[in-house]
């Protein structure tokens, strides 16, 4: 079976397309923000695993890194390491 | 010209199905037709009516009617029943009855004027060709057949035609001679 | 919190589908179980989302937040649209895209029940992927069937729900099913591992993942994986997966079929004030039922 | 060339399907539409046809099902009456307001309570407001064109919303006529491969229907009137290409009988067209300067083409068969309003509502109705804006 697939002559079809900051610039909604002691980090990946904005990164050389810009400072990052290497502090703007 | 035919008979002796024959061998000649049963729900036993529209020309009408100019009947017992009385059979017009019986009674018929009462014992010629399904005896092709002689509105090989491809294989074979035979055995018993 | 090491590839694929920047509130597991889905299917997924909060999370018109394609449909319909889609996708060759229906508790337990269950029936090649955070959060914390026994919502707003909890990964497997599993958002690998699994069989195959939700519950969002991962180390949601007509243990579940290594209920009630006024009868009928679903899955296993 | 066979107004809508080649089916049974699907499952289980039927639980599920193999690239159908399509009604909307290209048949039965299985327009007049192209037969060979037509409309990149075919049951659905039946390679050459403006296969990330601020969401549904306008030069192109092809003599979004030199006209919808055609001719031949206008697509409103029959005439006649408790027959609100687009001056344009929860009307029925309205106002008097005729009174 084929299908050609040929824009409507007219009209505006309800399509999105994959964008980042669909909510805008997540970072600002945070009260608290995580932050890294990277001499603790053991590199153990569960920031990153359970971070829901998808905004930990975790590379061997770095540890882990996070994109303030989207943060949201939920907190779970800072729940989920086992060695108390994320700590969140007062959102001082 | 426009001939309506209804056809009273019992569920599960193939009323709609003669109607819808019906329909095909009138195609075959060329003519217009509808062909369609009772709208609503029937039960096998009780009385079923359907009905056919013929006409050599396009049918604009459409839905049921209670006048006809031919009324079949499948069933001798609903005559005195009562209910092919329901039928308001038009002047000149024609009913051909499965009856063994050559007596009908006229009361049983409600017509406006002139009418031809023919007959046909389908019931037997059904038995004799083993056409009985679940002890039900098949009479409607036999009927297709007596029509085909009673009233000249149809060639009886246009109804053969149509029942062979209707049903096809043997079941065609034997239903065709069924209509064969009704059309060679129905005969005039009563003019009102 | 153990500190055993993630095995990779899954912190890798993991960064490929879920965009940061979405309009999920904060601490919301919906974005965490899609960065394990993004992990087994990559983008070659489906997802049909019914009404729910996905509906909203993945953001506004002329965005979305996956770089997945995505089918928005009317509440009671995931399980069917995922059918429609499935069937043309076969027909058309198209074999390594998985459909997903992804629905809460509320589009799958209660208004979308005749639908699941049609799909089900029919075997119907998708997964379907109950998110369960135990409401209808999207629209301000309602009751739903899968509400359970005790908890506050608006509108059981004084006695808290008085009915027990709906067990729809029980009347899946009654569907006969190829692929049933529990999973939850505090064990990725687990969920993972399933999603491997499911993705091997092909037919219907149900995945009940139970998601806590913060505004919903009444907890501080960090907590979102710690009392998730209080639901099983209580045995109160249990990890399991059923298949061939076998019923096998998930290893977060295991040690938990004794009794006595199970914590405490009351540490995972007490973190949530939905359950801030919940009666120690209610809370003994929660037990009861732990102790009944334990009886169940050892008689299945 | 195809051939003639007698069938009823369901098994032609089959036939029809059947040519048009869809790749999905997905039903729900109910009285008077079953035999459509019953036909199409045998056609699917003889080999007969190569499609796939998803034989859902329920309506609501059945055009869900239609909806997602669509957007994924299937030609799709399905087909439903009166309770049913009701339950369908949340997805009748998302179906045209994604703009997704599909088919039903809507074999019409009146809406319930009480239970009642005969016909009348309510159900099809229920989906008025929802954004599909509506079309209505007469007959069955109608029924049987208009469908296979409904995939080359609904398809056309000008129009991409979802088509309905309406007949009534019974009346149509289980009436056997004969109906000739395209030659299939024909047909299936005509309509091409299925063309729709977007498809969901996974090839590439795009999401469908997520949430929609109010200007963009305007936007949307702006774009919806503007397809049904494109609709109704698509209708007129596929008519004519279809009547050059399969030899039909079909007009375009209404049929007219005798309107060239009428001072009234009667319009209508549906097979009871045919008896009012019937009726209207008997008065013409009595020398009544009476057309009749057969509606033959609702949706877009052939306002258009009805204006230009009832530019200068005295009365125009609608009969509806069904109502808006508390309005008017819908067809008579349509055209009123329509008309007065063009003209501050209307005719006298009366409504009779009849036919309602299957109640027969013949033809001797609409040649009184029509004699006394043209009667009434050639007499200087005033017809009644609006009559419900019942057969008790």
């Amino acid at each position: 079976m084929g299908v050609r697939v040929i824009q409507p002559k007219v009209g505006v079809l309800p399509l999105t397309r994959p964008g980042e900051g669909v909510a805008g610039k997540t970072g600002s909604w945070r009260t608290e923000k995580p932050v890294v002691d990277q001499g603790r980090c053991t590199r153990c990946y569960q920031c990153e695993i359970y971070c829901p904005v998808n905004v930990i990164r975790v590379e061997p050389e770095t540890g882990a890194v996070i994109d303030y810009e989207y943060c949201k400072g939920c907190g779970v990052c800072a729940d989920v390491c086992p060695v108390n290497a994320i700590s969140l502090v007062e959102e001082v703007r | 010209m426009l001939y309506e035919i209804l056809f009273f008979g019992r569920g599960g002796q193939g009323a709609v199905t003669a109607a819808n024959i019906l329909v095909e061998a009138a195609m075959m000649e060329g003519k217009h037709g509808q062909g369609f049963p009772f709208f609503g729900a029937e039960r096998r036993g009780a009385p079923v009516t359907a009905f056919a529209r013929i006409s050599d020309k396009p049918i604009l009408r459409h839905g049921m009617f209670s006048e006809a100019d031919i009324i079949v009947v499948l069933d001798p017992g609903l005559l005195d029943l009562g209910v092919v009385k329901r039928g308001v059979l038009r002047e000149n017009g024609v009913v051909v009855v499965n009856t063994e019986k050559d007596h009908i009674p006229p009361g049983s018929l409600n017509h406006r004027g002139r009418a031809r009462i023919y007959r046909v014992d389908a019931t037997r010629i059904a038995r004799e060709l083993g056409l009985v399904i679940a002890g039900w005896p098949v009479v409607n092709t036999s009927m297709l057949g007596a029509l085909a002689k009673a009233t000249g509105l149809i060639g009886v090989e246009s109804v053969e035609k149509a029942i062979g491809d209707y049903f096809g294989g043997k079941a065609g074979e034997l239903n065709k001679l069924a209509a064969e035979r009704a059309y060679g055995e129905t005969k005039l018993v009563l003019e009102v | 919190m153990s500190a055993s090491r993630p095995k990779p590839p899954i912190p890798y694929r993991m960064r490929d589908v879920v965009l940061p920047g979405d309009a999920a509130c904060p601490g919301c597991p919906i974005p965490m179980a899609w960065k394990v889905l993004s992990a087994v299917f990559g983008d070659k997924m489906i997802l049909i989302i019914p009404a729910c909060c996905s509906s909203v999370v993945v953001g506004t018109y002329p965005f979305h937040s996956l770089k997945t394609s995505i089918v928005h449909v009317p509440f009671a319909s995931a399980a069917a649209v995922a059918s429609g889609v499935a069937e043309a996708l076969e027909r058309r060759g198209i074999r390594d895209v998985q459909v997903i229906a992804w629905a809460g508790d509320g589009g799958t337990a209660d208004i979308g029940m005749a639908s699941l269950s049609g799909a089900a029936e029919r075997n119907n090649n998708i997964i379907y992927i109950m998110y369960d955070n135990e409401a209808y959060m999207n629209t301000g914390i309602q009751r739903s069937s899968s509400t359970p026994l005790g908890a506050w919502t608006t509108t059981t707003p004084i006695k808290g729900k008085t009915e027990a909890k709906k067990d729809v990964a029980k009347i899946m497997i009654a569907h006969g099913v190829p692929y049933v599993a529990t999973a939850s958002v505090a064990y990725p690998h687990d969920f993972y591992n399933k999603l491997q699994k499911a993705r091997g069989i092909k037919g219907f195959r149900f995945i009940h993942l139970h998601a806590p939700c913060p505004i919903g519950w009444r907890f501080d969002p960090k907590y979102t994986v710690r009392i998730a991962r209080l639901a099983v180390e209580t045995g109160l949601w249990i990890l399991y997966e059923y298949h061939d007509g076998k019923l096998t243990l998930s290893s977060p579940s295991r040690a938990y079929i004794d009794p006595g290594k199970r914590k405490p209920v009351e540490e995972y009630l007490k973190l949530q004030g939905r359950f801030k006024n919940i009666s120690r009868e209610q809370v003994e009928e929660i037990l009861r039922h732990v102790e009944m679903n334990w009886e169940w899955v050892k008689r299945h296993m | 060339m195809g051939v003639r066979k007698a069938l009823t107004g369901n098994y032609a809508i089959s036939y029809a399907v059947k040519l048009a080649k869809p790749d999905v089916i997905a039903a729900y049974p109910i009285t008077p539409q079953t035999s459509i699907v019953e036909k199409l499952s045998e056609m699917i289980e003889s080999g007969e046809l190569d499609a796939t039927m998803i034989r859902v639980e329920s309506e609501h599920s059945a055009l869900a099902a239609c909806f997602g193999a669509a957007i994924a690239g299937a030609r799709v159908f399905t087909a439903t009456s009166s309770q049913g399509l009701l339950y369908m009604h949340e997805i009748v909307h998302w179906a045209s307001r994604t703009r997704t290209p599909m088919v039903m048949a809507i074999v019409s039965r009146t809406i319930n309570a009480p239970w009642n299985i005969w016909p009348d327009h309510s159900d099809f007049m229920d989906q008025r407001d929802a954004g599909w192209v509506m079309s209505y037969a007469m007959d069955n060979q109608e029924a049987l064109d208009l469908t296979i037509q409904a995939f080359k409309i609904s398809e056309d990149p000008s129009v991409y919303l979802p088509v309905m075919v309406g007949i009534e049951g019974f009346i149509l659905g289980h009436t056997t006529m004969p109906v000739d039946i395209p030659e299939e390679h024909a047909v299936r050459e005509w309509l091409g491969p299925r063309t729709q403006g977007y498809v969901i296969d996974g090839d590439s990330p795009i999401a469908l229907g997520g949430l929609t601020m109010p200007e963009d969401t305007e936007d949307m549904f702006y774009g919806i009137q503007e397809a049904m306008n494109e609709a109704k030069k698509v209708i007129r192109e596929v008519n004519e290409e279809y009547n050059k092809l399969f030899g039909r003599r079909y007009s375009g979004l209404v049929e007219c009988v005798g309107c060239s030199d009428a001072k009234y006209v009667a319009v209508s919808m549906g097979a009871w067209s045919g008896d009012l055609i019937e009726a209207v001719e008997k008065l013409r031949s009595e020398g009544y300067p009476v057309g009749a206008v057969r509606i033959r697509y609702y949706r877009p409103f052939p306002v258009e083409d009805i204006w230009e029959v009832a530019r200068g005439v005295k009365g125009i006649l609608v009969y509806d068969r069904s109502i808006s408790f508390g309005s008017y027959g819908p067809i008579y609100t349509d055209l009123v309003g329509g008309l007065a687009t063009y003209t501050r001056t209307l005719p006298y344009v009366s409504n009779i509502v009849a036919g309602i929860a299957g109640v027969n009307i013949t033809v001797d029925d609409f040649y009184k109705l029509t004699r006394e309205f043209i009667e009434v106002v050639e007499n200087g008097g005033q017809p009644p804006g609006f009559r419900w005729v019942r057969v008790r009174r």
